[in-house]
């Protein structure tokens, strides 16, 4: 190796294809209107795999040696705590909402006056 | 030269032990890239923070989300394409992350003019993109009524999340621009003929990390 | 050497310190035993290990003191000493934990035949909400709450039409029969604890939470606010009366449903002008007040306000105290007044006589005034007028020299003093910011300065 | 191979003495005296924030006989003290102050990887504690919303503050998150990348790795607090329910709608927990090099206590919601937090066995900066075992959010850190200034802080079993005995004996910059590089012409069979053999 990370042009070109092609299937994800698990799955299997390409290639990652390509993906990890738990939580709260608040909860664009603001002087 | 440059370093799990086990340097990078990468580390976990705050409060508000994709949707020809403009902008933003690809291979080849053209490219692009963004925040915003406090088609945190998260990702878009373009004049003017082009790539990291982020954007945004 | 002493003498001090002190829980009033058995293992355990911990240093320190002849062991790490100290540790924390985490099963899972009761938190009291007969709670909704309706009950749910309203700071509960208590807050957190009952819960604006507690022994406990939640966060107090099943349902009954509470017939202003016919000897046909009699000006006043008051006279709950000179006088006027519907008509005649601000009489520094003020505003208002949904009255509205007389009584104890004065113990706690007389002088003089700037 | 070798760099590094008093003293980029730039902005914070602490103690121990604090005045105080001890003064302190000073030296370089950044870092730093004291003199005050800053109750009427104060705090924290992170991004570059010849990881001091893993995690953590604080600013100023959900304020309903206040709290703490080791974590490091130094040993167990620094460091990303008991979040949450909150404890505890076990069969010299960590250890131990009683779910159920919890943390980081920052700065008080301090006056000042400090904790804890809740201005409640008041009468004079205490540090570091004896470049004989420097104090760039080469670890005290009771780093083996214990490959 000369100087850095050097690599053939075709490389980039290719991925570049990939993820023109990939882009193009999540917005046909959207464009078809599919819907439920199949949706959510498509979703984040392009997310992840254009996610992957540029980190991998663009960034360089998979020519990084180990040493540094862990180091900066091990840390990420207990971001999957918080998504696990945060998610859940998100579930709670609106069960409790949904029980003792009702489902019919209006939306306000606009500031809501109250009795109560006249009532008092 | 030093001793680690001209000896063959070895590779895989041998070499992640060995890497690890060495004085001097860890990571075989310039300081200035290993800066950059843990930087990126950094902001990886704001980005994680604001869409993990995104998931957890739309989860949990009763009322309904707006419906995306009309939402984002532009007219071409009367009939309204959801996403047109998203798309046009996921686009843009991954050719600037081509031509900023080709900028750091460039500069590896000491190929001076190109990489400050491709750079420029680039830094145009990132221009673009930030003003499609505004075009479409003053469709939303004036067209659509949608507010950062409110909308009329659902949950209030729709507006919210959308420009904070979205403007987040402008600035940073934006920064990188002035970064493309400073780091490119420098180019040209020769600056890193002696130094080495590795400012280059380092831009770049910056750069793809900018487009990384957007992905996740456009999953979280636009699809779900 | 000193140093070796010194930590031996710490260790032994805090020993002597645990078992002497007089500073402990508070005797159990609810089923959770359990949770102090866990605190005891975990003194035990945690004990040991800082005498064993500590006892070691100083016996070190003491042996291997510095001497030139000597020269220290050379052992950098010892993989034997140190597997064993990670199993010991790993046990003794299993040892805390596991029986822990058993309590904390039981504490998620209230049992099935728990009653339950809503506690609704609001800055800076408490107040409570029993499902009724159908044992199901209506719906809330922060947009209901209004004057009339401060828990926010949605009208169309028909299965809040039979909730039991305890529109009171104390709450009644039976003993022996396990409770699970809802928790709501209408404003900000909030955290609804009980010292002896060992169990604690945040209130959360948005949600519901809930703790539950199987209460054993009779007797008044204090409920305290332990999350922040403002200004007079130390202020916010409350009762749980824990009580036989008996005088349990009499309490209960005291309250209105939801129901009731929407079949009220509107105050009639009539009747009320009538009965303030005996008022106005004193506080004049205006309501301006007389000074010369000690009464105060009273136009202007809220409602809600003076209704509350009227009825704390009427209960013997305000102005029954001895030192009450002037609150006493209150008590048997009260006393014409037959029941709660007249005490609302004549509390709507007096909110309905224009308000008119009296003449001024306190002179002070309102400078000072206005920075004693800065606590005061949170619930009075920044511009004194009043704040119904803390309960705080205008002060703006009545006059000035019986503003100075009540912050006395308030710190003297005069009033408030009644377990059922719902706010008294508030304004006590706040009433003792004003430390000479010239607090009590600055302040109302600000006070007076609110009324021209209206 | 791409990167440019680092011998390579040495000559850009190769700096010329700045000339002017302002390029040296006030624009430097001079790690040291950043450092010091550092430290001694966070150590006036520090006193600021002591000053408030009596003030507000005054008001808990004299209620009848003081006069200056009102309920809004007392929670200002109260959240100023907590923000600004914690933020602005231990981490800055540790981190800013030691972790400058250190790394450079420690490791054999001659300064920071990128010294611009470096000093811009400090002037970002100033910038936020000039913003958070502003908002003493602004109209309405400091923020008083405690110092979790928890919404919707810090951005709604009714807490102290709330025109002005909350915004200039989060203000504050995010100009000392970019602050820190321009700094954080140096010291981890520099420690990974700029080590001298021969300096392995396993070879460095253990000063750099507490400091290392604390950076590390402040790089990680701040961002979940700085997105707290962006959310929580435009709740505030423009309106978004992120935290918000409807509610009442004074008497009306506002305009929020839908927000999660629990989700601020997992963030907050999500930075939070974390934030507790990046000031305990260089507190780890430093006590375990003054330790061996001191008693003439190597430190016990190295190799455990470089895994326990990283251990914890991992593990204190997935204990977050012990502070969250009792919150209302998902109550099934608990066991999880319990079980991971008490796993942390096993680490730690190795830590302090292996702190202990230094001592064990040592030759301890009782010198000023060793009695501090003893203390230390004491005082650490207290406070995690308390820890301990709040980590376990139950156990904290009763205890949460009285003064229990007071008690455990400042324990735990309101002494035991201290006591570590006044052992660093005694030790290496003669590296800085070249002094010797006065040994007499610093024992008393030990003394002083140490049973001070412990008369107002312990108590503490006592207090809060018996049920008073923290964050109250008054009591007037009917279970707490009349006994309890007086205890916090002796609470509060001893807090005051141990802030006016303070002064002797003070006098003694004057002093002595005068009149103190010459310290000679290695005064305690230790081993680790910062003591090998040609010059006392050093010079800019550090090492003169050649940077230092590193043959063995940093604690090689006693070794048999020499004849000196320490082997500094920089000697080479004899006859090719390290005599002491050689961690990591050899490198030639
Ligand atoms: C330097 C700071 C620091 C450190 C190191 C710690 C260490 C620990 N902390 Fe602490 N903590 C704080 C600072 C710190 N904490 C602060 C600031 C708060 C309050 C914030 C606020 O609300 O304002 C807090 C609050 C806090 C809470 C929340 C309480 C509540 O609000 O209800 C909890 C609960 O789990 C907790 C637990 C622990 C535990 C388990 C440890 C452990 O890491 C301790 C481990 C150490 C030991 C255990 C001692 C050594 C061990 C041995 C000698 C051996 C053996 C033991 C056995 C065999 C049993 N802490
Ligand atoms: C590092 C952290 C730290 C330190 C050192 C202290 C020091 C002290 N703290 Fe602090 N305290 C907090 C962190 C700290 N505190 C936090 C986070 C809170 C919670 C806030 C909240 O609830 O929002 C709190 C809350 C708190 C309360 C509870 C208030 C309430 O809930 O109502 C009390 C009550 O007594 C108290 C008292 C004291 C006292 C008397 C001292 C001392 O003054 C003790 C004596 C002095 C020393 C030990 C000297 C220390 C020296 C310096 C600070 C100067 C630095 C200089 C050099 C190193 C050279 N503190
Ligand atoms: C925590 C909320 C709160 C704060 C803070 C507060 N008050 Fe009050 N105040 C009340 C309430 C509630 C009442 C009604 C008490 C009652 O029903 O007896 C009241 C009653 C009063 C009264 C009696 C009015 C009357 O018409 O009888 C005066 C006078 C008064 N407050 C003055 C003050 C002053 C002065 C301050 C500041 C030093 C202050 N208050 C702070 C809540 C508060
Ligand atoms: Cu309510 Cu504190
Ligand atoms: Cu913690």
């Amino acid at each position: 190796m000369a100087e850095g990370q050097e690599h053939p042009l075709s490389v980039y070109f290719w991925i570049w294809g990939l993820l023109f092609i990939i882009s193009a299937f999540s917005y046909a994800v959207d464009y078809f209107q599919f819907q439920g698990m199949l949706r959510w799955s498509l979703i984040l299997i392009f997310m992840f795999l254009k996610a992957g390409l540029i980190v991998a290639i663009f960034m360089h990652m998979v020519w990084e040696r180990m040493a540094l390509a862990m180091a900066i993906i091990g840390p990420p990890v207990v971001l999957l705590f918080l998504i696990g738990l945060m998610a859940i939580e998100g579930d709670y709260t609106e069960s409790t909402r949904l029980e003792y608040f009702g489902a019919d909860a209006g939306v306000y664009a606009e500031p809501h006056s109250l009795a109560a603001s006249e009532e008092h002087h | 030269m030093s001793s680690v440059a001209t000896q063959q370093l070895e590779t895989g799990a041998k070499g992640f032990v060995k890497d690890w086990e060495s004085d001097k340097q860890t990571f075989h990078v310039p300081w200035g890239k290993a800066m950059m990468w843990i930087f990126l580390l950094s902001d990886t976990f704001i980005f994680s923070c604001f869409l993990v705050g995104y998931m957890n409060v739309r989860m949990s508000t009763r009322v309904e989300w707006p419906p995306v994709s009309e939402i984002f949707s532009l007219s071409m020809g009367g009939a309204p394409i959801p996403l047109l403009l998203i798309a046009i902008m996921t686009f843009v933003l991954i050719t600037s992350s081509g031509t900023m690809a080709m900028a750091v291979n460039m500069g590896y080849r000491r190929d001076r003019a190109k990489t400050a053209a491709l750079m420029f490219i680039t830094a145009a692009f990132g221009a673009i993109f930030v003003g499609m963004q505004a075009f479409e925040w003053s469709k939303l915003i004036i067209e659509e009524g949608i507010r950062p406090w409110g909308n009329d088609f659902g949950a209030p945190q729709f507006g919210s999340f959308f420009f904070m998260i979205t403007g987040f990702h402008g600035i940073h878009v934006s920064i990188g621009v002035i970064y493309l373009a400073v780091v490119a004049l420098k180019v040209l003017r020769g600056d890193y003929e002696k130094k080495g082009y590795e400012i280059v790539e380092i831009t770049g990291l910056y750069w793809h990390f900018v487009d990384l982020v957007w992905v996740f954007i456009f999953a979280f945004f636009y699809l779900w | 050497m000193v140093v070796a002493y010194a930590i031996i003498l710490l260790v032994v001090g805090t020993i002597i310190f645990h078992f002497w002190s007089p500073w402990y829980f508070t005797e159990i009033a609810a089923d959770w035993g359990a949770i102090d058995t866990t605190v005891d293992i975990t003194f035990l355990i945690t004990g040991l290990v800082f005498i064993a911990v500590n006892f070691f240093m100083a016996y070190c320190i003491y042996k291997y003191r510095y001497s030139p002849d000597k020269r220290a062991d050379y052992e950098p790490e010892s993989h034997k000493l140190e597997t064993w100290l990670t199993i010991f540790t790993t046990v003794g924390v299993a040892a805390l934990l596991i029986p822990g985490l058993f309590v904390w099963g039981d504490f998620v899972e209230p049992p099935e035949d728990a009653s339950e009761v809503e506690v609704v938190g609001q800055q800076w009291y408490w107040t409570f909400r029993h499902p009724g007969e159908d044992a199901v709670f209506g719906n809330v909704d922060i947009r209901h709450i209004d004057v009339n309706n401060p828990f926010g009950m949605d009208p169309e749910d028909p299965a809040g039409r039979d909730d039991v309203l305890v529109d009171s700071n104390v709450l009644h509960i039976p003993v022996d029969q396990p409770v699970k208590f809802l928790l709501r807050s209408k404003d900000v957190l909030h955290d609804f604890a009980i010292p002896q009952f060992r169990v604690k819960m945040d209130l959360v604006p948005g949600m519901i939470t809930y703790m539950w507690a199987d209460p054993i022994r009779e007797g008044t406990y204090e409920i305290l606010c332990e999350e922040l939640c403002g200004v007079a966060h130390f202020a916010m107090r409350g009762r749980v009366v824990v009580e036989d099943q008996e005088s349990y349902e009499t309490w209960l009954d005291g309250y209105p449903t939801f129901q009731e509470v929407l079949d009220r017939p509107e105050p009639n202003l009539i009747a009320g002008q009538g009965a303030y016919a005996v008022c106005s000897a004193c506080h004049g046909a205006d309501g301006q007040g007389l000074q010369a009699l000690n009464a105060p000006d009273i136009n202007g006043l809220d409602a809600w306000y003076v209704e509350r008051q009227v009825r704390y006279f009427k209960e013997g709950v305000r102005g029954a105290h001895e030192d009450d000179v002037y609150g006493r006088t209150m008590a048997p006027m009260m006393a014409m007044l037959a029941n709660d519907q007249a005490i609302r008509d004549v509390a709507a005649y007096v909110a309905s006589l224009p308000a008119v601000y009296s003449e001024s009489t306190v002179t002070g520094d309102t400078a000072r005034g206005a920075e004693i003020y800065t606590t005061c505003s949170a619930c009075h208002g920044d511009d004194g007028q009043g704040i119904w949904s803390q309960g705080a009255p205008s002060l703006v509205d009545t006059s000035d020299w019986y503003l100075v007389t009540q912050l006395h009584n308030y710190q003297n104890r005069v009033r408030g003093y009644h377990e059922a004065d719902m706010f008294g113990e508030q304004m006590q706690l706040m009433s003792d910011i004003l430390r000479d007389e010239e607090d009590f002088n600055d302040v109302v003089a600000y006070i007076n300065t609110l009324k021209e700037a209206n | 191979m791409a990167y440019v070798s680092i011998a390579d760099r040495d000559h850009e590094q190769e700096h010329h003495d700045p000339q002017s008093f302002i390029t040296k003293y006030i624009w430097s980029q001079d790690h040291k005296v950043i450092a010091i730039q550092y430290g001694g902005t966070a150590i006036f914070t520090g006193l600021v924030a002591m000053v408030l602490s009596s003030i507000f103690r005054l008001q808990l121990g004299f209620p009848d006989v003081f006069h200056f604090v009102d309920p809004t005045e007392y929670y200002q105080l109260v959240t100023m003290h907590g923000m600004i001890m914690i933020v602005y003064m231990l981490t800055a302190l540790l981190l800013g102050g030691f972790g400058n000073y250190l790394i450079p030296l420690q490791l054999g370089a001659r300064d920071m990887v990128f010294p611009f950044l470096n000093m811009l870092s400090y002037w970002f730093f100033l910038l936020s504690v000039i913003i958070l004291m502003s908002s003493f003199f602004i109209d309405g005050g400091p923020t008083g919303a405690g110092w979790t800053l928890y919404p919707p109750q810090s951005i709604s009427e009714g807490t102290p503050g709330v025109n002005g104060g909350i915004t200039l705090m989060l203000l504050s924290l995010a100009v000392f998150i970019i602050a820190f992170t321009m700094g954080g991004l140096n010291y981890v570059t520099t420690i990974l990348q700029a080590r001298c010849k021969g300096m392995t990881l396993m070879r460095m001091p253990l000063s750099i790795w507490g400091i290392f893993v604390a950076t590390i995690l402040g790089l990680l953590a701040f961002p979940a607090l700085l997105v707290a604080a962006i959310m929580t600013l435009l709740d505030q100023l423009v309106g978004t329910s992120f935290f918000m959900p409807e509610m009442l304020s004074m008497g009306e309903a506002n305009d929020y709608n839908g927000g999660s206040p629990i989700l601020f709290q997992h963030l907050f703490w999500f930075f939070g927990h974390p934030e507790v080791y990046i000031v305990a974590l260089p507190a780890f490091g430093i006590v375990s090099d003054v330790l061996a130094v001191h008693a003439r040993k190597n430190i016990f167990g190295y190799r455990m206590m470089v895994w326990a620094i990283v251990a914890i460091g991992g593990l204190s990303f997935v204990v977050w919601a012990h502070h969250m008991y009792v919150s209302g979040m998902n109550p099934y949450f608990g066991f999880f937090f319990a079980t991971t909150t008490l796993i942390i404890a096993v680490p730690t505890a190795l830590k302090v066995y292996n702190w202990v076990l230094t001592l064990w069969k040592g030759n301890i010299k009782l010198t000023v900066p060793m009695l501090f960590a003893i203390g230390f250890i004491f005082t650490f131990t207290h406070g995690g075992l308390t820890g301990l009683f709040l980590g376990n779910v139950t156990v904290d159920l009763p205890l949460s959010d009285t003064y229990f919890v007071i008690g455990h943390f400042h324990l735990v980081m309101g002494v035991s850190p201290i006591l570590v920052i006044f052992a660093a700065l005694y030790h290496w008080y003669p590296k800085l200034s070249g002094k010797m301090f006065n040994e007499r006056l610093g024992q008393i000042h030990f003394w002083c802080t140490l049973i001070g400090t412990y008369v107002v904790y312990l108590p503490m804890h006592y207090i809060g079993i018996l049920g008073v809740p923290r964050r109250y201005f008054a009591y007037g409640s009917d279970f707490i005995p009349e006994s309890a008041y007086t205890l916090n009468e002796i609470i509060t004079i001893a807090a005051i004996f141990t802030a006016v205490s303070q002064l002797l540090f003070f006098i003694n570091i004057f002093w002595s910059l005068k009149y103190g004896k010459p310290s000679g470049g290695n005064p305690w004989n230790a081993t680790s590089l910062e003591w090998q420097t040609p010059d006392t104090p050093a010079k800019h760039g550090n090492w003169g012409h050649d940077l230092p080469v590193v043959y063995r670890w940093p604690y090689d005290y006693s070794v048999p069979g020499e004849t000196a009771d320490f082997v500094p780093q920089t000697v080479a083996p004899r006859d090719g053999v390290v005599a002491g214990r050689n961690h990591g490959v050899s490198t030639d």
